[in-house]
């Protein structure tokens, strides 16, 4: 079982499921059901399998593991990599559970060109899991960018009303991040005369060279995340996006920048990502506290939770660049904890919006009347997403500041407003949506949670409540990993401060 | 005074100019344009002809009577072309080649 | 000339003489049998196109020719191949369009054979003399084919406009070459090459290679010196288009890079400002120009005019990354230019061919298999991954910084993010827009080629990539 | 200074003095030549012909100029004037200077260039841009016409004297007029066992060129019975229309250079040039240049009687015989005669 | 003198004499004859009708077909005159590559001939 190329498979799977589906002809009630129920066993089959690169993974190793490697164009040019570590893993089994929660979120909402929807959405799976298996820096790029079109689709084809500004505006501000990271790709592999990630990974670059270079990963991966001011495209894509597409990209796609930064900014770039930790930590604070005060202000409930990802990945990269154990551990938890509390918040959103077809807070109220199963749920993420102790917000949000505490203190007490206001809103929307008496006459028919919405969202509550007692199995995991980037990146900056100090000796 | 490269290619400059101002500048008819092509061609040769003669090498005038027939051969479609375009059109005024813009 | 010297340089031709023999033995023909005949001249003229292909690949040996002014080489190879695809698939595109649209007219497949046998000996020429005759055999062919709706004032203005800046174009490239021979004494490449090594380097030169460069520049559309394409592009018939986007601009394209790396290979600080001027002008301007436009065939010249741009980044950076940039780039290119054009072929309602892009409202539900592979043209002549547009765009790129042409490759993804901006128009066009009415089925031979140039970018490339990409390396080593 | 003198003044001034004879005899043969035409024209319909101005008419032609000088010069209000006058000085021009190469006897050339065939080609492709102007700018129906259809003619029948010249050259292997008559001393007469007489020359030799060359040699002229540019039932005077007084008579003049030219040329190119018929006494006692002149006479005999007795064509078989018949032919016979001189070896013989 | 002077200035000087004659020609009846122009006289010859359009009209295409298809045949004669003229010296290379360029324009010839430029119905 060994030699099987267990991430290959993973990656792949869902396109063998796209294919299929491909070939189912017709357009109608039948074959739209056809291939709902394939698109979803493709996604659960895929988990399934991915389930087993967590049995094999051998977590004391720091290294890459369940390496694949094939020469594809030229000696020493792009081949295909594929090696998953401490860092990546789980956003593979992240992905992977997501996926078959957002098909069956799917299975109602949409109603119009099935076919083409599945398709996007698998071959979108197969582009994220290739992100975060790819040990070559081409492919990476290649998974990276790629993902890009079947969202695009998704927004813009089963989006809302003004889903072209916003597939337009989610495609053109990704993109324009991502091709200057693609010229320092190629800077790099000048440089370092590789582009495997792992050979890149012991390379050390001049340091000035690194400023750039740091520089147009930023570009690429802030927009990605999105940290502030480049976030505005997110509560616009969010928003127009069909429900499991905001499930995506809240829940995987966001993780992307933070993965980016982990893989490639910080342990490429020691010392780049030392002198530009302050700016970072300003641009993080800046948006925890900014985008918590929009949040408060929104109308409208999904622009209010894009807003709070924003904040949220605040916390992500303050944790990663803070580059001790405490952050980048935390910053690891934090995303995945967000991915599954908000796709799950946004799950809820698609809930209602499913039976009223509006987000508008001022169109609900008194939903604990009508709903009280929703209301349970929803009040456990809204709670996961203020950081209550207990669910998995916590955590994240807790390491991150203790580890920002530590390299500076003023970054922390500012974080800690951003949680407070972070309570503000999340707990304001949850009154307005939630409480109340249910005075609006269209409210007066709404339905509880139907079997398939609890089979959606119940196994989304038992995670978040069980990673956030017991979030070992995520440290057990990462530990060994994150150890060995800690400690190769405050080596490579020693070595710096050394290499300057006698520098400064010499003279 | 003695007659030299120089001269020769002056002459070929200026005549290659004035073929290029011909296109250019020429606002009224298709024709003219034709004949600032062909005094384009007659600088080459001149050009190719003159240093033919002064590097001692006759490759340039081998040149110079292949671009003689390739210009015969292109006034030749130039014309039929302009022919086919009179009777679409029923003008050569350089302004009515106009029926796409962007 | 002694006898066995012809024979190999014979040998070595080969695939030119079956092209140009096969073009007149097709034009009598042709004229011959009359206009009923012209399907049978196009089925001849691919199986002709084909032989030569084969006999290229199969049998000619490589070497030089005619007392060195034809070479054949790798570069030659892998190029020539190209612009045999090229052609072939134009005269096979042509095929429904001929019917629809009443355009019989056996010379349009006679035309493609002789451009294409220019375009070959502009691929091999070795001396500025065979470099101007290829050049000339292409162009003079493509007028005609411009203009070769004789009743539509479109195609005759297209015609006319093509020919007088194409005459100009030739006249400065041949200004310029009198100048090298001038200031040279020679007209071989080779020889060039060692007379500038040895410190044959003077102004009239340098205005010498500017000049041929500007010519050269016309032949590929690159700015300024593009200003007739999209008017050609727009009145040409369509299949004339869907030709002349192709294979002429890999020829010209095979010239410049033969003509700037071989000849000149050691002044690279001299012409390389020229070339990277051109290469940003030509990236942005078919960038911005392209934003505004209604009709897809304009779109599409834009779209070549940028094209043309990115593949100028690996010249630039003149070395052997570039060379090998450029090669792959050309490939890809025509890939997808062709693949795009089948669908362009393909945009017929009962009233006739439409061109615009309102026209492709909504195609993804009236026709899901033209809307998906245009979808993958579009994005991957946007250069996106994972499809072959992205391949292309990162080895000239990847070129360009070895070089450290960093303005260059910053200005160049730069454009490539506003190119984005039109090609998602097209992607928006057909997929979130309410259907226009459909359009009549796809015809066999748009079909065939629309599957095999839409699996090529993707999904085969991945599979195929990896000795294309061996070729490209080892034609690059020509000239290094 | 002298040295000035001597190397360019005195030349110069010889090969004026030569040019100036040269000119002079040409225009008066020139005239006889006119009155030849009209004197053999009148013969073959049983009239006299112009018998007034001296002696059996001898001095008619130079009235005929008296009169033209003194006649009144019209321009056309809505002529181009400067390209309406130009036209005929370009046409009389550049027929005259075509006789510059012409060996009129051994050593007998005022410029006996190495490319002397090429240059009469050259020349008298230009006559055309006479022709074209004066229609053009004369701004009538008719003359444009006529100048059209005359401009059409010219350089139809031109290519197949191209053709022709090729053929001969093809034997001789020199552009030099001369060396093509000097040429014709050694032919098929020698070969059939008849050396030193006219059957060496390339009339028999290239048959069918001759005649093809005498044809063409009509058309190019716009001679009868090729006249149609100034056909009288269709086009009056075709381009000439508007001309009159000098103007008129120059563009006359020009087209009998030209048939001059012509018959120089047939001459030169077939008939052995000034070379004897009989390369032994007593026919080589008379002088090369009375030869020449009788040869030339002679063609020009032919040129008269085919006006006197052939009827006009109509235009489109004018164009289908130079285009359809005489093109092909000569381009077989270049093929042909390229062949076996190639096979025989008696090409390389005569260089 | 050299030698190229030699042979080209004696065609100067006898093209000169030559224009000098035809410039005579043409300027002595503007001296010499009686002149009384009027519009009747000045005006375009038409069978005695007034001139009703531009005299510079639309003509029959096929004039301009003639003189493309010159162009082509005279360039032609433009190559085969060197040819011809070192022909002894060519050998049966030389021969031979004439033969295929004279092919290729007869194939051209025979495509015109077919397509009906040649036709004046």
């Amino acid at each position: 079982m060994t030699d099987w190329p267990i991430l290959s498979t993973v990656t792949f799977l869902p396109l063998v499921g796209a294919l299929l589906i491909l070939f189912i002809k017709d357009d109608n009630e039948l074959a739209r059901r056809n291939v709902r129920n394939v698109a979803l066993l493709t996604t659960v089959f895929t988990f399934i399998v991915s389930l087993w690169i967590w049995i094999d993974f051998d977590p004391s190793n720091p290294g890459f593991q369940m390496v694949e490697k094939v020469r594809w164009l030229g000696d020493d040019g792009i081949t295909y990599h594929m090696g998953v570590d401490g860092i990546s893993m789980l956003f593979v089994i992240l992905t992977t559970f997501l996926m078959p929660i957002c098909i069956l979120a799917s299975f109602e909402s949409v109603k119009t060109r099935v076919k083409d929807y599945m398709i996007a959405f698998l071959v979108l799976e197969t582009l994220v899991i290739g992100v975060f298996c790819s040990l070559d820096l081409v492919l990476f790029y290649i998974f990276f960018e790629g993902g890009l079109i079947p969202m695009f689709l998704i927004i813009g084809v089963w989006g809302g009303k003004r889903r072209i500004y916003a597939s337009y505006k989610f495609f053109l501000y990704t993109f324009l991040g991502s091709v200057l990271m693609l010229i320092a790709m190629m800077a790099m592999y000048w440089n370092a005369g590789t582009t495997s990630i792992p050979e890149l990974l012991q390379h050390p670059f001049p340091a000035e060279m690194q400023t750039w270079l740091w520089l147009a990963f930023f570009a690429s991966f802030a927009v990605k995340m999105p940290m502030w001011p480049v976030h505005t495209w997110l509560p616009d894509a969010h928003v127009e996006a069909p429900t499991a597409g905001s499930v995506i990209l809240a829940g995987i796609l966001l993780k992307l920048g933070g993965y980016g930064f982990l893989r490639f900014s910080l342990p490429m770039f020691p010392i780049a990502s030392a002198d530009f930790a302050p700016f970072v930590f300003t641009l993080s604070v800046v948006a925890i506290i900014y985008t918590s005060l929009v949040a408060l202000m929104q109308e409208d409930i999904k622009k209010l939770i894009a807003y709070s990802s924003v904040a949220h990945m605040g916390f992500v990269t303050m944790g990663i660049f803070a580059a001790n154990q405490q952050g980048v551990e935390g910053a690891i938890f934090q995303m995945l904890s967000h991915g599954l509390v908000s796709g799950a918040l946004f799950l809820c959103v698609g809930v209602v919006y499913d039976r009223m077809h509006t987000r508008e807070i001022a169109a609900y109220g008194g939903l604990v009347n009508r709903m009280p199963h929703y209301a349970v749920v929803m009040l456990i993420f809204t709670m996961a997403n203020v950081g209550l102790p207990g669910t998995s917000g916590f955590v994240g949000e807790f390491l991150t500041m203790l580890a920002v505490y530590k390299v500076n203190t003023w970054v922390a007490i500012f974080a800690a407003t951003g949680v407070i206001l972070s309570a503000a809103y999340a707990l304001w929307l949850y009154r307005r949506v939630i409480f109340g008496a249910l005075e609006k006459e269209s409210l007066r028919s709404i339905l509880d949670l139907s079997g398939r919405e609890k089979l959606l969202l119940y196994p989304l509550v038992v995670l978040v409540i069980f990673f956030g007692v017991y979030p070992m199995p995520v440290f057990h995991v990462t530990a060994a990993s994150v150890e060995h980037l800690v400690t190769s990146y405050t080596a490579a900056l020693e070595a710096n401060g050394a290499h300057t100090v006698a520098a400064a000796l010499a003279q | 005074m003695e007659i030299g490269l120089g001269h020769y290619l002056t002459v070929a400059a200026i005549l290659f100019v004035t073929g290029v101002f011909g296109i250019f500048m020429n606002r009224k008819n298709i024709i003219t344009i034709l004949m600032s092509v062909e005094l384009i061609l007659l600088a080459v040769n001149i050009n190719m002809v003159a240093f033919s003669a002064f590097l001692g090498d006759l490759v340039g005038q081998v040149f110079a009577l292949f671009i003689l027939t390739v210009a015969a051969a292109e006034a030749a479609i130039g014309l039929a072309i302009l022919v086919v375009f009179f009777r679409n059109r029923g003008s050569i005024a350089v302004d009515d080649v106009n029926t796409m813009k962007g | 000339m002694m006898p066995d010297m012809l024979a190999s340089s014979l040998s070595i031709v080969a695939p030119e003489l079956i092209l140009s023999v096969g073009a007149m033995f097709l034009l009598m023909f042709g004229v011959f049998m009359g206009e009923k005949s012209s399907q049978t001249v196009t089925g001849l003229s691919v199986a002709v196109i084909i032989i030569a292909a084969l006999w290229l690949i199969l049998i000619t040996p490589l070497g030089t020719a005619f007392g060195g002014s034809f070479v054949l080489d790798p570069f030659a190879r892998f190029m020539k191949i190209l612009v045999l695809v090229g052609s072939a698939a134009a005269v096979i595109m042509s095929v429904g369009f001929a019917e629809s649209e009443r355009f019989n007219r056996f010379e349009f497949p006679v035309l493609v054979l002789l451009s294409t046998t220019g375009m070959m000996v502009m691929v091999s020429a070795a001396d500025m003399i065979a470099l101007y005759l290829g050049l000339e055999l292409m162009s003079l062919a493509i007028y005609v084919l411009a203009a070769i709706n004789r009743d539509s004032v479109r195609s005759t203005e297209a015609g006319l406009k093509y020919f007088v800046l194409g005459a100009l174009s030739s006249g400065m490239l041949l200004y310029g070459a009198s100048m090298v021979y001038g200031f040279t004494g020679q007209i071989e490449f080779t020889e060039i090459a060692r007379v500038v090594s040895s410190g044959g380097h003077s102004l009239g030169l340098m205005v010498g290679i500017v000049f041929v460069l500007a010519g050269l520049a016309f032949k590929i559309s690159a700015v300024p010196f593009h200003m007739w394409t999209p008017d050609v592009y727009e009145g040409a018939p369509t299949p004339i288009t869907a030709f002349l986007a192709g294979a002429p601009k890999i020829a010209a394209m095979a010239l410049i890079t033969r003509f700037t790396v071989q000849s000149f290979g050691s002044l690279v600080g001299d012409w390389q400002q020229v070339i990277v001027f051109i290469s940003i002008a030509s990236m942005l301007l078919g960038a911005f120009a392209a934003i505004g436009q209604r009709n897809i065939k304009r779109l599409m010249a834009y779209s070549s005019i940028a094209h043309m741009g990115y593949a100028l980044v690996g010249l630039a950076a003149a070395n052997v990354e570039g060379v090998r940039g450029v090669l792959l780039y050309m490939a890809i290119y025509l890939v997808m230019t062709l693949g795009t054009f089948a669908v362009i072929l393909a945009m017929r309602r009962r009233e006739g061919m439409v061109e615009e892009i309102d026209d492709l409202a909504g195609l993804s539900q009236t026709n899901p298999v033209m809307a998906l592979f245009l979808t993958i043209m579009m994005l991957s002549l946007a250069g996106l991954p994972p499809l072959v547009g992205f391949i292309g765009k990162y080895f000239v790129f990847m070129a360009a910084v070895h070089a450290g042409l960093w303005p260059l490759a910053i200005i160049g993804v730069l454009a490539s993010v506003v190119g984005l901006f039109y090609y998602l128009r097209v992607v928006k066009t057909m997929w979130f827009e309410a259907p226009a009415e459909a359009f009549v089925p796809m015809a066999i031979e748009l079909r065939a080629v629309l599957w095999v140039t839409g699996l090529v970018v993707f999904p085969i490339y991945i599979f195929i990539g990896s000795p294309i990409f061996a070729a490209a390396e080892a034609a690059a080593k020509t000239f290094f | 200074m002298t040295d000035f003198f001597s190397t360019y003044v005195l030349p110069g001034l010889i090969i004026l003095g030569q040019s100036v004879l040269f000119l002079v005899v040409l225009l008066v043969l020139i005239a006889y030549i006119l009155l030849a035409d009209r004197k053999i024209w009148a013969a073959v319909q049983m009239r006299r012909g112009p018998n007034v101005v001296g002696p059996f008419g001898l001095f008619q032609s130079f009235a005929d100029l008296l009169k033209f000088i003194i006649k009144e010069p019209t321009i056309p209000a809505s002529s181009d004037k400067f390209v309406f006058l130009l036209a005929p000085l370009i046409a009389v021009t550049l027929a005259l200077a075509t006789f510059a190469v012409v060996p009129v006897a051994d050593g007998w050339v005022i410029a006996n260039i190495n490319i002397g065939i090429l240059y009469v080609f050259a020349i008298s492709s230009l006559e055309v841009y006479g022709v074209i102007m004066g229609g053009w700018a004369s701004n009538s129906k008719y003359a444009f016409l006529g100048a059209l259809r005359s401009a059409a003619q010219m350089v139809s029948y031109e290519v197949s004297i191209g053709f022709v010249i090729v053929t001969v050259l093809l034997c001789v292997g020199s552009l030099n007029l001369s060396d093509i008559v000097v040429a014709q001393e050694n032919g098929l007469g020698t070969m059939l066992g008849l050396p030193n007489t006219f059957l060496d020359w390339h009339w028999l030799s290239l048959f069918p060129m001759f005649i093809v060359f005498f044809i063409s040699a009509l058309a190019e002229t716009n001679r009868p019975p090729f006249d149609l540019p100034e056909a009288e039932s269709e086009l009056v005077a075709g381009f000439m229309v508007e001309y009159g007084s000098t103007p008129y008579m120059m563009f006359m003049l020009g087209e009998y250079a030209a048939i001059t030219l012509m018959c120089c040329l047939t001459t030169i190119l077939f008939l052995g040039g000034w070379l004897p018929p009989f390369n032994f006494a007593p026919f080589t006692w008379v002088p090369g240049i009375i030869w020449f002149l009788a040869k030339v006479a002679l063609v020009f005999f032919m040129f008269a009687m085919v006006k006197a007795f052939v009827p006009r064509y109509r235009y489109d078989q004018l164009m289908r015989l130079g285009w359809k018949v005489f093109l092909p032919l000569s381009l077989a016979m270049v093929v042909i005669v390229a062949f076996v001189l190639q096979l025989t070896g008696w090409g390389a013989l005569a260089t | 003198m050299s030698e190229l002077l030699a042979s080209y200035l004696p065609i100067v000087i006898f093209v000169g004499v030559a224009l000098i004659i035809g410039l005579a020609l043409l300027v002595s009846p503007f001296l010499l004859a009686f002149k009384a122009p009027d519009d009747e006289k000045l005006s375009a010859y038409e069978c005695g009708f007034d001139a009703f359009d531009d005299s510079r009209m639309k003509f029959d295409v096929r004039f301009y077909l003639v003189s493309i298809l010159f162009i082509i045949f005279d360039l032609e004669v433009a190559f085969l005159f060197p040819w011809a003229a070192s022909f002894g010296t060519l050998g049966w290379f030389g021969f031979w590559s004439m033969m295929v360029f004279l092919g290729v324009l007869t194939v051209g010839f025979v495509y015109e001939w077919k397509k009906g430029a040649l036709e004046w119905d």
